[in-house]
């Protein structure tokens, strides 16, 4: 147990500082998921940040990446997010689907998708679920038939993210026609742009899109675009499941930016709140700090050859909910300001803490519910009985 | 004619206070669905103008004014439920701030000519009276109206809307029309002095959170019985979600913060004529808890309706929304927490003590 | 809707409260559960409320009663609690089995047995619980077997309250053995003292006892002692359940006590505690004074002649957390003298609350546990689907 | 011979630190169980003189004192493991009241004839040292310590337990022996001034709230494990009670807590020596969030035990008990939250300030 930078972690930190010095924007970009002129300067960030090598530094150098470990990841993360560098709209590939590639895509599978997802050219969407297919993701119909080397893809997906404006792509489907549940089912990649998908952008409680509808009417894929074996898509995509809850989607330097933000907001407001409010406040930061040293001591863990388990599990549940009680704190912060659009004149400093409680209350539903999360707590981790 | 109780203690409300809130309940349940909200959205308009037209023919307006100026002489009793039934239709009109607050409270000072007309085309259902209250920075519906009652260093004016200049504060909840004002207030627009407005803003202030105190729990019941009716249906893992005790055990939580809520606000309805540190603690109890079973319900709703709660095509985000707005309107939960700590901490304490006010010889 | 006291009702209260200030033990009674001297002591104060015709006022005056209605009830409580009077050591006998006495009994059986419950003559316990069936009732195993004009009772009861000093007890007997769940059960009465009757102490984690196990070993008690038809004890039971839960056996006057004393121990300390500890100590009192609203709202509508239902679940789910949450804030308030017991030197004024503390844990679990109350609300309330 | 980590950025202990707390872990796993907890408590012994004489043998007593007068030289993060493994047994005898606070603090003193005296014989575990420092109201153990260190006026003093005046302040945890002080104290006990006392006092209690903290991690793991073993077995409604839904849920919500209190520790347990604000917030969060698993462990624990939860016969409550105890002990959450808010407010934030500290050049 050793909580000190090594000389060359240290090094490292202030060369990805001086780098988010120089390019990151000046100014905020246009959100990803309102308009295509805000999704388009998001990826022409994501080429800059590829250009200098920092697109996703754990990857192989053959792949645009630098090889590094998950202390270097984290590291990166931090001053990523200190900088207040945008966020990633290419998270899907290189998060969820990248790592998944890593580990059961053919060489020329690698190639063909890492390459192009960090480089920018391609941005991806995830197509998990299906109106009847939420938390229970075995319940997919979407349907892959195998046509010669092609597969013809019918189905109907939705919760996209970043389908609305994204080039490509990867869903469940299923491959064997009279398969049931978890069986019979393959990971297939589809352009956004090939004909027969309609993309049907969905409104959010928010305002802005983000979120779609795919509805796909015979449409044609190479054989190539599917990942693994025919009937594997469900063992894949657990372990996809396994990386977007454990450790890459929501990296701490994310809340502990939120935290500091909102420790600054209760500073302007002290004399104005409720003694408690301080206590909410600081309980955030402590989430936000507790969360931290988790992700450095799992970090440490894989990086001696550890898995990661049900820990997967622990973490979405603690930064779902930290996420939404840091927000609210906020919120209450705000007062009766805390209603208003950042366009009133009488706003202020009421920042983007609205939209991002909105967002939060999103947390404890995707990439697996919390419930669904604490049913695998209690029969994976604690080894309590299947109902 | 207010509804007169059975004059021994009974927490029932009356045959004629049913009644009342039974037929808004029927309206807003024929033109105030989720449908009629979103199409009144995409119109663009403030309000629908059928519906109000409607609920200003119930001549509701001067429910809570008194009968010598034309009104119907109700008492904030006879209103809490109707105030319920707006929140749980979540009404875009201002039923409860015009008729349950701003009306009754212009129509309690000394009348002049300028009050007594607008007072009388108030009554009629010809214009709505928005209300610049010190207890909110904002004032709601103010373009709409026609006029402002506004308190501007502890006195009141009533002027028209064109008389200041409005500036729209955009909210979240599609339906609030926000506004600061500025200018158009003089010696000659003053309707109240000091000495006359200190007691009538303090009335106006607990009407205002007992009513909004109402809407939350109505808002709070609509969200909890979204979620029931999309848990019977929706199935995962091959039956509905409702059958899960984790579902099952999230709605029961928000239902239990319901039913403990209903009580605690009909009494502070019952009890706001003693305008005491009594009255004024269970109605600041009332706001608070109705806040919290509505935070809690709809975010439970969201939870139950999973990812489809986060979008527009679900209902819940509107009384979302709206709770969000209503927990800060009319005093939020630090202001209402002050004031029970100084009925808890210099007050009567203990069973006997339930129904005490300051006026009673118990 | 009208809260104000009738001239009637007030006179009412000033003959409650005179009575008990004239009456009450100016010393408090040793506990009941901790020694016979105790027991004998809080029998003795039965004896005194009967003598002044206050042992259960509800009841009709053949039996001892007033024939008073709900809220002459709860004005009683009141003033009973305001007074700091003992606690009723035949609550189980007045409060859970008397209003069902009432319901399903004969003549003969009311005759004979409410008037002594009344008396304080004889002291009840229940006896609900088996080692095999807790918040599970229907899985009762003790039989009766009925022999002639008697039955002969065998089997194991547990957590039975009161049952180490007690006179009778009740509980369900399974008197179809070929039956199963709740069907072929009938509630039958048994003294303590009879013959193949072993009354094992439980100590508890507050070193009371209170508890108990019962061992029952060929008791025969004549047909007399089963109340209602053989065969309908499971609805009689969950009749009694409904009272239990509902509305008498937890009273709000003792709670709004509780939050008194709560109050007054934290403006002793308010100087020595986080500001947050205020708003736990309003919230009790909150939640005390809403419980106290909601019975009277019950006790209006059951006086016109309602019915109690899936409120008594929420009744229930509501004193048992808002008692624990009442207690806390009296720990944190106590501090680092929480630990201590009554007897240490530095004790000062640490009061009992520990004590009711561990009291109030107990209180999510019997009478049903908060999750069957959450499942009954859901069901029954809700109209969600059965599993 | 302090434990030595790797040299860079790891966040695992190394195999001599989970080496020696295995040690300790198996050796209480055979003498203190449930069932030995009981034997002592008939017995009305202060010790189980065979677990202890065990104990002894692991020459732990020396864990945390210099190498240079005869101690093991480790740190705090090679003991913090330890601490938790006796709260997970819920150990009655002071190990780390003895071992892990006051015998270091002895010993770290500038020594004299008597303390040189007195920290060899506690070496040797011939005896143990009792702590009175002013962040708790009594001193553990006092009647079978050899030796009393008492802060008094900011100074320390050294005394044997028959020089003053014990008072037993019964504790609810049957094994925690409190005592207050009284009298015995003069110049010529005193073996620090206040100037040398006050940073060895300040470190003192930084490792008595890390430790305890270690501790109450411990207890909240154990109560879900007796919960988890319990709810596997009993049955209700024909099938296990693990098998439902809301008790699942439960025990994953106090585990959740668990994972996330464990590396706050370990944390802190590793950066204690920077003896800054960043340590000492990180101390004091770990106390909090690990007094607070331990509250929702064994609530929970109690909870699905059921009545039997509530008894003597079950082990839960040696656990709750201590756990009530321990919240209090080496600071409150009043005092702990203070320090983080010294911490959040005055230092440094961000994702780049996890590990910062005041002597750190990151």
């Amino acid at each position: 147990m050793d909580l000190t930078y090594s000389p060359d972690q240290k090094r490292f930190r202030h060369e990805v500082r001086s780098w988010m010095e120089a390019h990151v924007p000046s100014l905020p970009l246009p959100s990803f998921d309102a308009s295509r002129e805000g999704f388009e300067a998001h990826r022409e960030w994501e080429r800059t940040l590829s250009q200098g090598r920092w697109g996703m530094v754990t990857w192989p150098e053959t792949y645009g990446g630098r090889g590094l470990d998950l202390i270097q990841w984290l590291i990166f993360e931090e001053e990523y997010y200190r900088a207040g560098a945008p966020l990633r709209v290419n998270q899907n590939g290189i998060f969820l689907l990248g790592p998944t590639l890593m580990e059961y895509g053919t060489p020329e599978q690698k190639a063909r998708f890492l390459t192009a997802m960090a480089s920018g050219d391609e941005i991806w969407a995830q197509a998990w679920s299906e109106p009847q297919a939420g938390s229970d993701l075995a319940a997919v119909k979407s349907s892959a038939v195998r046509d010669g080397d092609d597969y013809v893809l019918k189905g109907h997906k939705i919760w996209s993210s970043r389908a609305v404006f994204a080039d490509w792509a990867f869903g469940l489907f299923r491959t064997d026609p009279a398969s049931q549940r978890h069986k019979g089912l393959s990971l297939v990649f589809f352009p956004l742009d090939a004909p027969g998908v309609r993309v049907q952008p969905i409104a959010q409680i928010d305002g802005e899109t983000g979120f779609a509808e795919i509805f796909l009417e015979d449409v044609r894929v190479p054989a190539f675009n599917r990942l693994g074996g025919e009937g594997e898509g469900w063992t894949i995509c657990m372990a996809t499941a396994g990386f977007e809850r454990g450790l890459m989607l929501r990296s701490p330097a994310r809340f502990q930016v939120a935290a500091r933000k909102l420790v600054d907001l209760y500073k302007a407001h002290e004399h104005e709140v409720e003694p408690s409010v301080r206590e909410a406040v600081l309980r955030s930061w402590m989430d936000t700090e507790a969360y931290a040293l988790s992700i450095y001591s799992t970090a440490s863990r894989l990086a001696a050859g550890g898995h990661i388990g049900a820990e997967a599990s622990t973490n979405k549940i603690f930064w779902s909910e930290m996420d939404i009680a840091l927000h609210k704190a906020a919120l209450s912060i705000l007062g009766a300001r805390a209603e208003l659009l950042r366009s009133a004149p009488e706003a202020g400093d009421i920042g983007r803490w609205l939209d991002g409680y909105f967002f939060s209350l999103a947390g404890p539903i995707y990439a697996g519910s919390n419930e669904i999360q604490r049913n695998i707590i209690a029969e994976r981790m604690l080894g309590l009985p299947r109902a | 004619m207010a509804f007169r109780g059975r004059e021994t203690m009974d927490f029932r409300f009356t045959e004629e206070q049913e009644m009342t809130a039974g037929v808004v309940r029927d309206l807003l349940a024929d033109l105030c669905q989720p449908a009629d909200l979103r199409r009144l959205m995409e119109s663009g308009d403030a309000r629908d103008a059928n519906r109000w037209e409607k609920i200003s023919e119930m001549g509701l307006a001067g429910a809570l004014v008194g009968e010598e100026i034309g009104g119907l002489g109700l008492r904030p009793v006879d209103f809490v439920l109707v105030a319920e039934a707006c929140g749980y239709a979540c009404l875009p009109e201002p039923l409860v701030e015009n008729a349950g607050i701003a009306l009754p409270l212009l129509a309690s000072l000394t009348q002049t000519g300028t009050t007594r007309f607008v007072v009388e085309r108030a009554l009629a259902g010809e214009i709505t009276v928005a209300l610049g209250h010190s207890a909110n920075p904002f004032i709601a519906d103010a373009d709409t109206a026609g006029a402002l009652l506004i308190e501007r260093d502890s006195a009141l004016h009533l002027v028209s809307p064109g008389d200041v200049h409005l500036s729209l504060q955009p909210s979240i909840d599609p339906f609030r029309r926000l506004f600061t004002a500025e200018g158009g207030l003089s010696e000659a627009t003053r309707v109240a002095g000091n000495d006359e407005a200190a007691a009538k803003l303090a009335s106006a202030l607990d009407r205002g959170a007992l009513f909004t105190a109402a809407q939350l729990l109505g808002i709070a019941q609509r969200c909890v019985d979204l979620a029931v009716a999309y848990a019977r249906e929706r199935q995962q893992f091959g039956k509905p979600i409702g059958t899960y005790q984790a579902v099952k055990h999230q709605l029961a939580t928000a239902q239990v913060k319901i039913e403990f809520a209903r009580p605690v606000l009909y009494a502070a309805a019952a009890t706001i004529d003693h305008a005491d540190r009594y009255s004024r603690a269970r109605i600041s109890h009332a706001k608070l808890v109705a806040s919290e079973a509505a935070d809690v319900a709809a975010r439970t709703a969201i939870q139950v309706h999973g990812a489809m709660g986060y979008s527009w095509e679900v209902d819940v985000h509107f009384f979302l929304k709206r709770a969000i707005a209503l927990t800060n309107w009319w005093g939020g939960p630090a202001f209402h927490r002050g004031r029970i700590a100084e009925r808890v901490l210099n007050g009567e304490l203990g069973p006997e003590h339930t129904f005490t006010h300051a006026a009673a010889d118990a």
